[in-house]
């Protein structure tokens, strides 16, 4: 009974973006339907442990450069597929992730973000240096497909329906998260550290295991960017606006919230795509702006993100979803 | 209704888009080229001034300007033989983001239904938008990216105007034979470049050609751009005493590296830039006192008050209230080269005018750089490019070199500053 | 020798690290919050220069006292108008909030100012005394000795004076400092002042030596955080330090490793630092 | 003895927070640590639920030493506290709030939720168990934190002044709580400076002041005491409420 109007907005959620792609058919529309996807991804991804743990990561560009550099590096060293390198990625954000988090975790609030973008800039800064991935200039994909298992695909529409797919998978992932009691320990973390642990809630080792989680989504985010893009960069891979973005978009949204980092892109993706559409030509600064305008704007009144203004307006039905 | 917002919200951002690009859609019999430059970010200040050139450009193709000389298309208003069709330039900013340079390449190709694109200054945003470029068949421009490989790729669609690591390279080995032939002490150089994809694919190539050429290099530091302190680097450079310093650096770095080394009291025989820095129209005014004598890589000179180059230099001045710089001027003359091959075109259709530019044969008259002439390859690279070396004389840059072209005598050791 | 000159420059550099940190470091001290703006405040502060030399025709010392003036102006209009609101919300909107805010501070001054470099015409401050075989240029010279100066004058206001003791005790005990009379938003409306002003005159003493565009501010917003993490949040005796570490050590990384190491060296040692000693060099344990 | 403390001190540089204090807790007893505001029994209290460490001596719960152990330790071993400033989950619902209890004995969330539900029952909760915990005022909260904690299933509950601030009505609530708890055959160690509170819940008290412990025995006795009547009438027994050592 509590299941079919909890999970009616989701189906709907899901048509719309299943649909999408047959009302908007352009490459362009296309294009920023999958840079929305892919920056609710992102998001999602670090959503797990900045948000519902509330460890406030900015250097979660680490993981994805680590994930976005895995397959083109395979593609370059040994010409696999970039596919390959997925795994790689994974493997090495999960590392990097329990290195840090040992550590860092001992850490609280600033000291903790203050951290993860040192990490982050060491990484970006030394990946510019090191030849084997390409140091500066980078690395490309395959430049035409050999065949379809390069993923270097001519239309839009298969990374769509990629990305559409990794962000179900996050998403129910995260939805049975929140239900589980890891979720409910991260929460608790979350707002009272000393209080969970006072309950025999293991808080080191559920925010050690949150950020892997997070790294390895996060990590696989990087990869579907380097293969649909075909090109990665120490400053597209590592540099700290690729963190901030799933910093702001998670907390646009709503931090901590299943559809938050979802919403966050929906507004945030299309503001900036609209902006530069509008303004970029003009060479003003314009685009960004607004763009900041609208940031300041909603942290100054929106604190808790768009999300909390749909609670607002509908307590009830919040209620029923989320106290449940 | 959650969800039902949601798809609401989706369908109303999709409709402003929709509605934004049917006003953009006009039916006029223009030439569109979709120009994809960084205009804000990191490398703004070079997308800006390479905006303002090529809206010059656009000008003196589409107007009469018949005291423009020898230059393709200026005397006529319009492109002749497409009944004197004017271009539309439609620019966008890729905001040094290789993944924005991809998105805009695909929405000026399908949305904006550009003719042909050009673009896009950072090395790693024209590896993506030419791809793009590409992938739709549609010609391709590379202005001014210096990294070998964004030719060369297998790529069918895609042109490059300007020289590119490997042509800068040989030149300054060129230089540096003809000035040991005159006596020249050039037992070793020093190599100082920043650290991006500009930097280091231009010091790669002079180390490279450096070994074949047999010019030791006693020193290379790569540095990050943002610096704020470099005498570090200037008391390794004088602990090492090379012949020649080559710098490869953008502008505020150029600047400091000049100044640093004049308040540090170091003075190399020779001190070469590397363009970009040294040609933005702030390096003159900032070291003019402590850099005398410092060569520079162009392929631009501004020519004498009548000439063709000047004439152009002035409608820019006009523009911006800044004389033209290197780069700017080598984005603004791909931009002729491009439109040359679309005027021989004599059509839209993509596959002619690709067909034109690879039978672009523009001669060293009906240039405004210093080029022996624009050729393409079968890469697509233009194989006549070449550049000069130019030398800081009081408050404004000479030709020096090679000395068919000079304009002034060179001088070895440079002067540099006060101090 | 050699040494002993690299050594002097990274420290006239760390100096100003210090100064524009000590700004930073106040605010997070105080009120727990990180601004992501701060090294906006720097660069505008150099614009505001640039202003007062073309227009007005001031010397070093005009142009240093308006760019802290006007930042100050600034630092108080931004926190009655949005950081106080946010002051008490989630960590996150407070990292929105500054973070936007950067990118607002940025893009007017792109607008207004263009993208191009500039730098300040050449003024009386020039050239290179030299103290038994070590150079140094006046500008730097000047630049750093003043900056350790207003930097220890900072932390002298906050401790000697009544203005100061108000001020650490509103970032002490809030509501202690509410019973004792103190009006704690008039006091953090000051910090905020303090704050941006000396990231202001720390953007004026760049400004002489160093030429800039707006996207500047990202370099010295990123340096500042490891500054004040380096020297304990809150500390400007810790800034001050930090500062001269960290200048110090670039320097030094530049000189041995090559100029692409430093900042390797730098955020190495900051995290490890964190990992050791969290609170800071001089942070409170 | 289900719970034993020898010669714990704590100290902050100089200060001694509590010195040489000694407490040995019967399985089945309600204890109460009684004293000034600052004389050190909430720093002991801390080291006994493990949220410090103390300097010197040693704390044993059920025969195992717990003198260094995490407090998480603790609340597997069956020791739950309270906090003297509520530490509810802010934003959480009060079921949520008490399933993280839950979740220590029984993993899978629908067992939780049950173990949760009954607590809550117990608790008197079951009219707000779907707000969110915040909306609870203050007595609310302070039964929360307890039923939170009543849901690790706990062999000793510490109550950190759970029972201070409440009105006449809520108290007697509150005490029929703890009451109800006792019953259930939970041990109880209470901290509270109001000595009505303890005469007529804890069966043994202990008094503390500057850091010394300086009575023990029967509430009735050690009330009598005469150096508690001075600790409590010199340094004024009705301060506010001070920062938790």
């Amino acid at each position: 009974m509590n299941k079919i109007p909890a999970l009616s907005p989701t189906v709907l959620l899901a048509v719309a973006l299943l649909i999408y792609p047959l009302i908007f058919s352009g490459a362009f529309y296309l294009d920023v339907g999958v840079t929305f996807l892919l920056a609710a991804i992102s998001a999602s991804a670090w959503n797990i442990v900045g948000g519902y743990a509330g460890q406030v990561s900015v250097g979660h560009a680490m993981f994805f450069g680590l994930g976005a550099y895995a397959p083109l590096l395979c593609y370059k060293l040994y010409g696999w597929t970039p596919m390959a390198g997925i795994p790689f990625g994974i493997a090495a954000s999960v590392a990097l992730a329990i290195l840090i988090g040992i550590p860092t975790f001992r850490l609280t609030g600033h000291y903790f973000s203050m951290a993860t973008i040192a990490v982050a800039e060491l990484i970006r800064i030394y990946f510019g240096t090191w030849d084997l991935v390409g140091a500066a200039i980078g690395l490309q994909g395959p430049a035409t497909a050999r065949g379809w298992w390069d993923l270097t695909f001519r239309s839009e529409l298969p990374y769509y329906y990629i990305f559409l797919t990794v962000l179900a998978v996050l998403l129910s992932f995260t939805y049975l998260m929140e239900r589980h009691r890891f979720g409910y320990y991260l929460r608790a973390i979350k707002v009272g550290e000393r209080a969970a642990r006072s309950l025999g809630v293991p808080v080191q080792q559920t925010k050690i295991r949150a950020l892997v989680l997070s790294a390895m989504f996060t990590s696989v985010a990087g990869s579907l960017y380097s293969v649909k893009t075909g090109f990665i960069d120490p400053e597209s891979g590592f540099g700290i606006l690729v963190s901030v973005q799933m910093v702001i978009i998670a907390a646009l949204g709503g931090a901590g919230r299943l559809y938050g980092p979802l919403i966050g892109a929906l507004i945030l993706i299309p503001l900036q795509t609209a902006t530069n559409t509008w303004f970029g030509g003009g060479g003003t600064g314009l685009t960004f702006i607004v763009y900041g305008g609208i940031i300041v704007l909603i942290a100054r009144y929106e604190p808790g993100g768009i999300y909390d203004l749909w609670e607002q307006i509908s307590p009830r039905r919040w209620r029923r979803k989320h106290a449940s | 209704m959650k969800g039902f917002r949601v798809l609401k919200a989706v369908a109303a951002a999709a409709t402003a888009f929709t509605f934004y690009a049917a006003a953009q859609t006009n039916a006029a019999e223009s030439v569109k080229i979709g120009i994809i430059w960084p205009l804000t970010g990191n490398a703004a200040a070079a997308g800006q001034a390479s905006k303002a050139a090529a809206e010059v450009a656009a000008d003196i193709v589409n107007n009469a300007h018949p005291e423009l000389g020898d230059l393709p298309l200026a005397k006529t208003a319009g492109l002749p033989n497409m009944g004197g069709a004017k271009l539309e330039l439609i620019f966008v900013d890729h905001q040094g983001n290789p993944s924005l340079a991809q998105q805009l390449a695909t929405r000026l190709i399908t949305q904006d239904k550009v003719h042909v694109l050009m673009g896009a200054y950072q090395s790693s945003c024209s590896f993506t938008a030419t791809a793009v470029a590409e992938r739709y068949g549609i010609p391709f421009m590379v202005g001014e990216s210096a990294a070998g490989n964004i030719t060369g790729r297998g790529f069918k669609w895609v042109f490059r105007g300007t020289p590119i690591a490997s042509d800068y390279a040989r030149t300054y080995m060129r230089f540096f034979a003809d000035m040991k032939k005159q006596g020249k002490k050039i037992d070793s150089i020093a190599i100082v470049n920043e650290n991006t994809d500009y930097g280091t694919s231009v010091a790669d190539a002079i180390v490279e050609e450096a070994k074949k050429a047999n010019v030791p290099v006693a020193l290379r530091i790569p540095y990050s751009a943002s610096s704020t302190d470099v005498s570090a680097q200037i008391l390794q450079l004088k602990e090492k005493n090379p012949d020649v310093v080559i710098f490869i650096s953008y502008t505020a770095d150029s600047i400091l590296y000049m100044k640093s080394m004049n308040n540090l009291q170091y003075k190399p025989p020779m001190v070469i830039g590397d363009d970009t820095g040294f040609s933005d129209p702030s390096f003159i005014p900032a070291v003019a006192d402590a850099a005398q004598g410092a060569m520079n890589r162009s392929a631009w000179a501004i020519g004498k008050p009548g000439s063709t180059t000047y004439k152009i230099n002035e409608m820019y001045k006009a523009k911006t209230g800044r004389d033209l710089d290197d780069t700017s001027a080598r984005n603004m003359q791909s931009f002729f080269a491009l439109a040359d091959a679309i005027n021989r075109a004599g059509s839209t259709d993509p596959e002619k005018i690709r067909e034109a530019l690879t039978k672009t044969d523009l001669k060293p008259e009906q240039l405004m750089m210093g080029y022996q002439g624009v050729k393409f390859d079968e890469t697509g690279q233009n194989i006549l490019a070449a550049t000069y070396l130019i030398q800081l004389h009081d408050k404004s840059y000479e030709l020096v070199w090679p000395d068919n072209a000079a304009t002034a005598k060179l001088q070895w050791p440079m002067t540099g500053g006060k101090n | 020798m050699l040494l002993l000159q690299v050594i002097v420059g990274g420290l006239l550099l760390g100096a100003i690290y210090a100064l524009f940190s000590s700004g930073l470091t106040l605010i997070w001290g105080m009120m727990n919050f990180i601004n992501f703006a701060h090294g906006e405040f720097v660069m505008l502060g150099m614009y505001v220069s640039l202003l007062v030399v073309m227009y007005l025709g001031g010397g070093p010392a005009a142009f240093g006292f308006g760019a802290a003036f006007a930042l100050f102006v600034l630092g108080v209009v931004v926190y009655l108008s949005l950081i106080r609101y946010v002051l008490r919300g989630p960590m996150l909107a407070q990292i929105l909030s500054t973070f936007g805010l950067a990118l607002l501070l940025r893009y007017t001054a792109f607008w207004i100012f263009s993208a191009n470099f500039v730098s300040l015409p050449q003024t009386s401050l020039s050239g290179t005394i030299n103290v038994g075989g070590i150079l140094m240029p006046i500008p730097q010279l000047v630049a750093g000795v003043i900056a350790i100066l207003l930097t220890i004058g900072l932390h002298l206001m906050l401790t000697c004076t009544t203005i100061g003791s108000q001020l650490l005790a509103v970032s002490e005990d809030r509501g202690a400092a509410m019973l004792m009379g103190i009006k704690p938003d008039r006091m953090q409306a000051l910090a905020w002042g303090l704050s941006a002003g000396a990231a202001g005159i720390a953007g004026a003493l760049m400004a002489i030596a160093y030429p800039w565009s707006p996207s500047v501010g990202e370099t010295f917003g990123l340096t500042a955080f490891v500054v004040v993490a380096l020297g304990g949040f809150g500390s400007v005796p810790g800034a001050l330090f930090a500062g001269l570490i960290v200048g110090l050590i670039q320097a030094l990384s530049a000189f041995w490793f090559g100029p692409i190491y430093k900042d390797i060296v730098v955020y190495a040692l900051f995290v490890a630092l964190l990992w050791l000693r969290p609170q800071g060099l001089m942070g409170k344990a | 003895m289900l719970l034993e403390a020898h010669a714990v001190s704590k100290s902050f540089g100089d200060f001694f927070a509590v010195r040489d204090a000694n407490l040995s807790v019967g399985e089945g007893e309600i204890v109460g640590l009684i004293g000034p505001n600052g004389a050190g029994k909430s720093t002991f209290f801390n080291c006994l639920a493990g949220d410090a460490v103390p300097t010197s001596g040693k704390i044993i719960f059920d025969g195992q030493d717990m003198t260094k152990a995490p407090p998480e330790a603790h609340a597997r071993l069956g020791i739950g506290r309270t906090f003297q400033v509520p530490a509810t989950f802010e934003g959480m619902s009060v079921i949520d709030n008490v399933m993280v209890g839950a979740f220590l004995r029984h993993p899978h969330q629908g067992d939780a939720r049950d173990h949760a539900s009954r607590i809550i029952e117990l608790t008197g909760l079951k009219a707000q168990m779907d707000l969110a915990a915040h909306s609870l005022g203050t007595p609310g909260r302070k039964r929360l934190e307890i039923a939170r904690v009543l849901a690790t299933n706990p062999r000793l509950m510490l109550l950190d002044e759970s029972l201070a601030g409440l009105t006449p009505t809520e108290l007697q609530e509150a005490i029929r709580l703890v009451r109800k708890i006792h019953e259930m055959g939970i041990t109880i160690v209470i901290v509270e400076h109001i000595m009505e509170v303890i005469m007529t819940l804890a069966g043994r008290v202990l008094a503390f002041n500057q850091g010394h412990v300086i009575a023990s025995g029967r509430p009735e006795d050690v009330v009598k005491d005469e150096a508690v009547i001075e600790a409590y009438l010199g340094r004024g027994s009705h301060r506010v409420r001070r920062r938790s050592a």
